[in-house]
């Protein structure tokens, strides 16, 4: 059942991405008979071909609507962020001045997919890189342009992501 | 429209060589993925952008085809460079490459 | 139709600079990378000789497929151009 | 049954008519040889210059044109250098030969 | 009548379609994968058998690919836009030699090969680089001929590294894959630039447009560097010993066919392809080339310790005998005199017999490493004391390459001396003083492996299969040996005609008109 | 139609920046500077396919823009995954 | 416009990969020449095919006038080219297993070490 | 690889394949076809060894061999449709059945049930290639063990 | 040795150098009869949109399976090479 549950939503989200590849290719509305028919079937094929590895571990949570409402919507402060990123990157390329060092912090993610929207703002967000993140404990090793303090706390490095990544994945 | 996608045309661009030259004038590897990824990644939004607001423009099955089709490539293109130069600096850091000027570096103690 | 040309002449030379670092890198996995990047560079020149079918040939097989191929046998052999 | 070439031919039949003649040349010698030699006694051990051959003893493929070999040493080294084994030769004869080629093909 | 035009289609799709169904049957069971090799083989072997009958006897089959029917050929424009067939009389000869090669070869396998996995693996690939050659002999389309000259080029690489646990095979498959792929490179190059030029990939329509321009000569150039590698002429020989001697028998003999395959190649484009345009120049270069290969791979061979070795160089000198000739065919092909014309027949003759002799060493040798374990002259000896029936087709193979009078080698190497003595005797000479020191190569190596003391422990006799194999080659080198003049008369000479001055029937065939 | 050249401009200066970042590939004293190069090329190379998607006036060659974003990623990974060491 | 620049790229990327294949040591290398070759002439057959000013030839969305007005470019060089890059992919895969294998027997890749096969 | 990788490699998964059969279904009306189609969802498998290590995929090999086979046959035995009149014959185009509707002449959107034998051929090439590919990748990727450096 | 191969390798370059020169202009071809046929037949005959797709499956379907056969050949041969290593 529950295989059969991560089955139906990996077929869900590879019948999104191949609707959004065949818009407009009908001769009524959107999507033609014989495209939907080729894609529900290609489908569940990739569902069944590829569901063993997708979402393998705590993937449900990402089922709620409401996750992915937040998920666009956090386009907007990540967006703010990669600006001023840019622009500091732009001042560092133009002066040279860099203190770099890779820090270490822990934000108390527990899911893969939290760790890894966490990961992706971090790196490309102002003056900071994931190196590494551990297996164990969760802790992120971040490659950080301005060093300002050495043991940092999450805020100072990544501002509210950690929150959004929680609201998000957990 | 057209200033529109002007400006979002002369953006991007700006921003990619941003990127470029933040390749050739930092002094490591780490910092070289801060700017490539950053900047190149900012730089490709605004100038995707600027043809998915042309595509809509045109309007009709072309342009919004156009539209979508470009839409899917930044999707993904955002979701696979972070993650790319993650993959990159982790590689690096591992095969043994030490972050220069560096003030400090807890990996080092963390865990290896 | 000016600025096309610049950029295609611009990518053939690009093209050449990166089949020479490929032949002139010591370091095997140097030489992949330059492959990589010339066959990324070729296929753009597919695209803009209006080959799409071939770009796609070359962006499956080029560069994702060949790189992989070239890594794995790296691996389980020795990286540098010995002397 | 006959293979014209121009100015010769050559008929299978013939030859075997003339290796028949031959096999009945070396048998009718060999009829009138010494009757007196007999299986099974020492009249047929081998003998090697004068010694009684030693057991085992064989002319290996090795040696058998060893005097041929020595006299022609400096073509056959040179010749054995020449099969160097390595890809890049391999690969360089091909280029050179292409060059030959084209020069014959271009300016004749 | 349906049935008979699809006969040059269905010879090279059945290998085809075994090979790719090959796996799959061995997946049910190992016996259905022998059974089913058996069917294609001889399906195979009687498809090629009827087309030649047809082509002998009615003249050249075209078969067009995907149009209306077979014989149209050409496009509502009157050129050929799709992909034609051509089977003249030199390329249904060619077919009969891969006939005789791929069945004895797959016959041999059967009882040849050990392990389950490796079985299945080299029986399909066998299957393919048959395939490979039939499509290179009967191809009518210059990129299609570059795409079955890839095919054999890695079906035959694959096999040579047949036996991965040694370090020698992968070597030698390395060195000969490097050396197939710039060959065939450069046969793709030459197809671009004719593609460039004319728009057009038909032989015979290339062949009515080629003049004698700088991308013509260009391309001929290419054509002829990358084919004479395939064939093995002289300074590119160097891998042709390597995977002779580091294949397995099966593979080695379909080898020596695809190596003629490489030569047929050279001759199709010289002959039919740039019929008017290639010049004596090549000839001479051609027939050069080819005493060149006689003299050196001769005195190689002399010197070889490895009976696997030995007999490949023995091999790519047979090649020599047959560029020489077809050498002096080029030069003489403006004025075409008489004894032109003997030459190309002696070359084409020599191929087959060529490839029954060598062929039946090859199975022998495997035979003897088989049994022994080794392949060394300075460790065999007195293997015939037990292995009767190889011995005796060794002796046999190599009489008969030597040029002893009542066997098959002996007839095809006198027209070659004969036509080649009228353009320049030293080059006889040469020829025939080669055909000695060969000679003297196999009676050492027949020394050293079979007479004498017994030296070897003997594991592994030949099984049943590997008998029939060589019988059948064997069978082939006596018939040819008794019988020269009624193939030469009925089969030889049709194939040779159909190049010498075969040209204008192949566009007629082809272009209609 | 006539909207042509901005984008065939654009893509024009990107391409400039790619030479920037061959430079980086040539120089790169170590293989990850080389990495990095080439991650930035495909990113380059994506961005301008899409933008002569639109400059040459013909949707379909968007798709090739797809393949890339998602494949570059792959042999991005095999060179990072290699520089880790210790594979597997 | 730009004159046969693009025949010569294709041309200079296959002596590239011939240098390549003469003059380094490592077989791996040897492999990424025969790439560089297949490439250039993967190249020289796709700038065979172009027509000055053409689309591709695809009628999916095309834009209005094709064929007619707006040439489009020849497909068979395409056609041919992507015969030419499975099959280059197909034999590079091959070269490189049996590199991998001669590096197993031998522990080396240097091709002057590598001839057991000599004489 | 990280935790990043890994999470990221399994939300790509399915996108790539089912680009790559969509690659491969448009062969007749968009880029693509068997070849690139079938290179693309082989990607997806390097894809898989490189995330997640090629031990992960030992059991699938003999799938992908099966799938290999059975697409070359398939495309053989297509080719060997239209044998009642050439080889190769395109015998459903044109014929208006599921495969065979006709498209307008000149620009136009695009219908998928065109194309007579190309869609099939299609994907018996898609298969092939996709198994082919893989295999290799997925065979290279398994050479661990031993003499790992 | 490394003179001859700088000899050759120059005598090559330059004989493909003048080719490629010589050659007809860039974007100019000659004969385009084949082609053109293929472009303007390819939807009424093949009914397909993709005119390479139609080149490569149904005009010239036959390199198409010799292509095919050459990556099965070249699956085979890395199988057969790794039969006994890759577990």
């Amino acid at each position: 059942m529950r295989r059969l549950a991560v089955w139906a939503a990996t077929a869900v989200f590879a019948l999104v991405v191949y609707l959004l590849l065949t818009m407009w290719t009908g001769t009524w509305g959107l999507w033609s008979l014989s495209e939907l028919i080729a894609g529900a079937v290609m489908s569940c094929i990739v569902g069944a071909a590829c569901g063993g590895l997708l979402w393998e571990r705590g993937g449900w949570r990402m089922l709620m609507p409401h996750r992915w409402l937040l998920l666009v919507l956090y386009v907007g402060p990540l967006f703010v962020a990669m600006a001023r990123a840019n622009i500091d990157v732009a001042w560092r390329v133009i002066t040279g001045n860099i203190r770099p060092g890779i820090v270490r912090f822990d934000p108390q993610l527990k899911t893969d997919l939290a760790r890894t929207i966490l990961a992706n703002s971090i790196t490309l967000t102002p003056g900071t890189l994931t190196v590494d993140v551990s297996e164990h404990s969760g802790a992120f090793y971040v490659h950080w342009i301005n060093v300002t303090d050495d043991s940092p706390t999450p805020e100072q490095v990544c501002g509210g992501f950690p929150a959004w990544a929680r609201r998000i994945a957990e | 429209m057209n200033a529109l996608i002007y400006i979002l045309l002369a953006v991007g661009a700006l921003f990619n060589g941003l990127g470029a030259l933040a390749l050739l004038r930092f002094p490591d590897v780490y910092t070289r993925i801060h700017g490539a990824t950053k900047c190149t990644t900012f730089g490709s939004i605004f100038s995707i952008v600027g043809v998915v607001v042309y595509g809509f423009s045109q309007g009709g099955g072309e342009g919004g085809t156009l539209a979508v089709h470009a839409l899917l490539a930044l999707f993904f293109l955002l979701l696979t460079n972070p993650t790319g130069s993650h993959a990159l600096a982790r590689g690096a850091y591992r095969g043994g490459i030490k972050p220069a000027q560096a003030v400090v570096d807890r990996l080092e103690k963390g865990k290896r | 139709m000016t600025a096309l040309t610049v950029l295609q002449v611009l990518l053939l030379v690009l093209l050449v600079m990166c089949g020479v670092l490929a032949v002139w890198l010591k370091d095997l996995l140097g030489s992949v990378i330059a492959l990589a990047a010339g066959s990324l560079l070729l296929a753009l020149q597919f695209y803009l000789l209006q080959a799409p079918d071939v770009a796609i040939a070359e962006a499956g097989i080029g560069a994702a497929l060949t790189t992989a191929l070239f890594v794995l046998a790296i691996r389980k052999t020795r990286r540098k151009e010995e002397e | 049954m006959r293979l014209l070439t121009g100015e010769g031919f050559w008929s299978p039949l013939v030859w075997l008519a003339l290796a028949a003649g031959v096999a009945l040349l070396a048998w009718a010698l060999r009829s009138r040889g010494r009757q007196d030699y007999k299986r099974g006694t020492e009249q047929e051990t081998p003998f090697l210059s004068g010694e009684p051959m030693p057991e085992g003893v064989h002319v290996g493929g090795q040696h058998m044109y060893w005097g041929f070999v020595e006299a022609l040493r400096p073509v056959i080294d040179r010749l054995r250098a020449f099969h160097s084994g390595v890809v890049s030769d391999y690969v360089t004869w091909l280029v050179v030969m292409l060059a030959v080629v084209f020069l014959v093909v271009m300016l004749s | 009548m349906s049935f008979a035009m699809h006969v040059p289609i269905l010879a090279i799709a059945a290998p085809l379609l075994g090979a790719f169904s090959l796996p799959l049957m061995a997946k049910v069971h190992h016996r259905l994968r022998d059974l089913w090799a058996i069917i294609v083989g001889a399906f195979t072997v009687a498809m090629i058998v009827t087309l030649a009958v047809q082509v002998f006897g009615g003249g050249i089959q075209v078969y067009t690919l995907g149009a209306e029917a077979p014989d149209a050929t050409l496009g509502p424009e009157g050129f050929p836009i799709r992909i034609t067939l051509v089977a003249d009389a030199m390329g249904a000869f060619m077919a009969l030699i891969s006939a005789l090669l791929g069945g004895a070869a797959l016959v041999y396998a059967l009882g040849f090969a050990q392990d389950g996995k490796g079985k299945t693996l080299s029986m399909s690939l066998l299957l393919l680089l048959w395939a490979g050659m039939l499509g290179l002999k009967l191809t009518g389309d210059l990129f299609n001929f570059f795409v079955f000259l890839e095919i054999t080029t890695v079906a035959a690489c694959g096999l040579i590294a047949y036996r991965v646990w040694e370090s020698r095979p992968p070597e030698a498959a390395f060195k000969t894959l490097v050396m197939f792929i710039l060959g065939g490179l450069m046969v793709l190059l030459a197809v671009a630039l004719l593609y460039g030029e004319y728009g057009a990939l038909n032989m015979a329509y290339l062949s009515n447009q080629i003049g004698g321009g700088l991308i013509d000569r260009m391309a001929l150039g290419l054509l002829v560097g990358g084919l004479l590698m395939k064939a093995g002429a002289v300074p590119m020989h160097m891998w042709a010993p390597d995977a002779y001697g580091e294949a397995d028998a099966n593979t080695a003999i379909v080898l020596v066919a695809n190596t003629q395959a490489g030569l047929y190649g050279l001759l199709r484009m010289l002959f039919t392809l740039y019929g008017g345009a290639a010049t004596p120049e090549v000839g001479w270069l051609i027939t050069s080339l080819g005493a060149l290969t006689v003299l050196v791979t001769v005195l190689m061979a002399v010197v070889q310790h490895r009976l696997g070795r030995l007999v490949a160089y023995g091999a790519v000198s047979q090649i020599g005998y047959m560029l020489l000739a077809a050498g002096v065919a080029l030069v003489t092909v403006g004025a075409r005199p008489e004894f032109g014309q003997l030459a190309l027949q002696g070359s084409v003759f020599h191929m087959i017999n060529d490839a029954a002799c060598i062929g039946l060493l090859f199975l022998c040798v495997g035979a003897v490493h088989r049994a022994t374990g080794t392949g060394d002259l300075r460790s065999l000896g007195g293997l015939a004391h037990t292995e009767r029936w190889t011995s005796g087709f060794f002796l046999l193979g190599a009489l008969a390459l030597a040029g002893i009078p009542p066997l098959n080698g002996f007839a095809s190497k006198l027209m070659i001396y004969q036509s080649v003595f009228m353009l320049s005797p030293i080059l006889a000479a040469l020829a025939v003083l080669a055909s000695i020191l060969l000679l003297a190569v196999f009676v050492r190596a027949f020394q050293g492996a079979f007479l004498g003391p017994r030296q070897n422990v003997v594991s592994k006799p030949p099984s049943p299969a590997m008998l029939i194999g060589m019988g059948v080659l064997a069978a082939v080198v006596i018939a040819f040996g008794l019988f020269p003049d009624v193939m030469v008369r009925h089969v030889v000479a049709p194939a040779a005609e159909a190049l010498w001055t075969g040209r204008d029937a192949y566009m007629a065939a082809v272009l209609g008109g | 139609m006539s909207f042509e050249l901005p984008f065939a401009v654009a893509a024009a200066v990107l391409a400039a920046f790619m030479l920037v970042s061959v430079l980086r590939l040539g120089i790169g004293p170590t293989a990850a500077d080389r990495a990095v190069a080439l991650d930035t090329v495909n990113t380059l190379v994506v961005t301008t396919m899409v933008l002569l998607g639109a400059g040459l006036g013909q949707v379909i060659l968007v798709d090739v823009a797809i393949v890339y974003a998602l494949l570059s990623f792959v042999s991005t990974l095999y060179i990072a995954r290699y520089l880790e060491g210790g594979w597997e | 416009m730009i004159g046969n620049l693009p025949f010569v790229a294709a041309m200079v990327l296959v002596v590239l990969g011939l240098w390549t294949l003469m003059t380094r040591r490592n077989l791996i290398k040897l492999v990424v020449g025969i790439v560089l070759i297949e490439n250039g002439v993967n190249l020289l057959l796709v700038s065979l095919g172009y027509v000055r000013g053409g689309v591709a030839p695809i009628y999916t969305y095309a834009p209005e006038g094709t064929p007619v007005d707006i040439p489009m470019v020849m497909p068979t060089p395409q056609a041919l080219t992507l015969t030419s890059i499975v099959i280059g992919v197909a034999t590079t895969a091959l070269l490189l297993t049996l590199a991998v294998l001669i590096h197993r027997h031998r522990g080396t890749l240097d091709v002057r070490k590598i001839r057991e096969l000599r004489g | 690889m990280s935790v990043v990788v890994r999470t990221v490699a399994r939300l790509l998964l399915a996108p790539v394949a089912i680009f790559g059969a969509y690659v491969v279904m448009h062969g007749h009306l968009t880029p693509g076809g068997g070849f690139q189609g079938g290179a693309v969802i082989a990607s997806a498998i390097a894809l898989v060894v490189v995330a997640f290590g090629a031990q992960r995929l030992r059991k699938q090999k003999k799938t992908l061999s099966v799938l290999e086979d059975v697409g070359a046959t398939a495309f053989a035995v297509l080719a060997f449709l239209g044998i009642g009149v050439t080889f190769f014959y395109n015998a459903l185009a044109g014929t208006g059945g599921l495969f065979g509707q006709t498209v307008p002449i000149g620009p136009n959107p695009g219908a998928l049930n065109t194309g007579g034998l190309l869609p099939l051929m299609n994907w018996a090439v898609g298969l092939k290639v996709l198994a082919g590919l893989g295999s290799m990748v997925l065979l290279l990727g398994l050479l661990g063990g031993d003499d790992d450096r | 040795m490394r003179w001859l191969r700088i000899a050759a390798l120059l005598v090559v370059f330059g004989f493909l150098l003048g080719a490629a020169v010589w050659m007809r202009p860039f974007g100019e071809p000659l004969a385009t009869g084949m082609d053109d046929h293929f472009i303007e037949r390819s939807q009424e005959e093949v009914s397909a949109n993709n005119t390479v797709t139609a080149v490569l499956f149904d005009y010239r379907g036959f390199d198409t399976l010799g292509e095919a056969t050459v990556l099965f050949c070249a699956v085979l041969g890395v199988a057969l090479v790794l039969r006994r290593w890759a577990r």
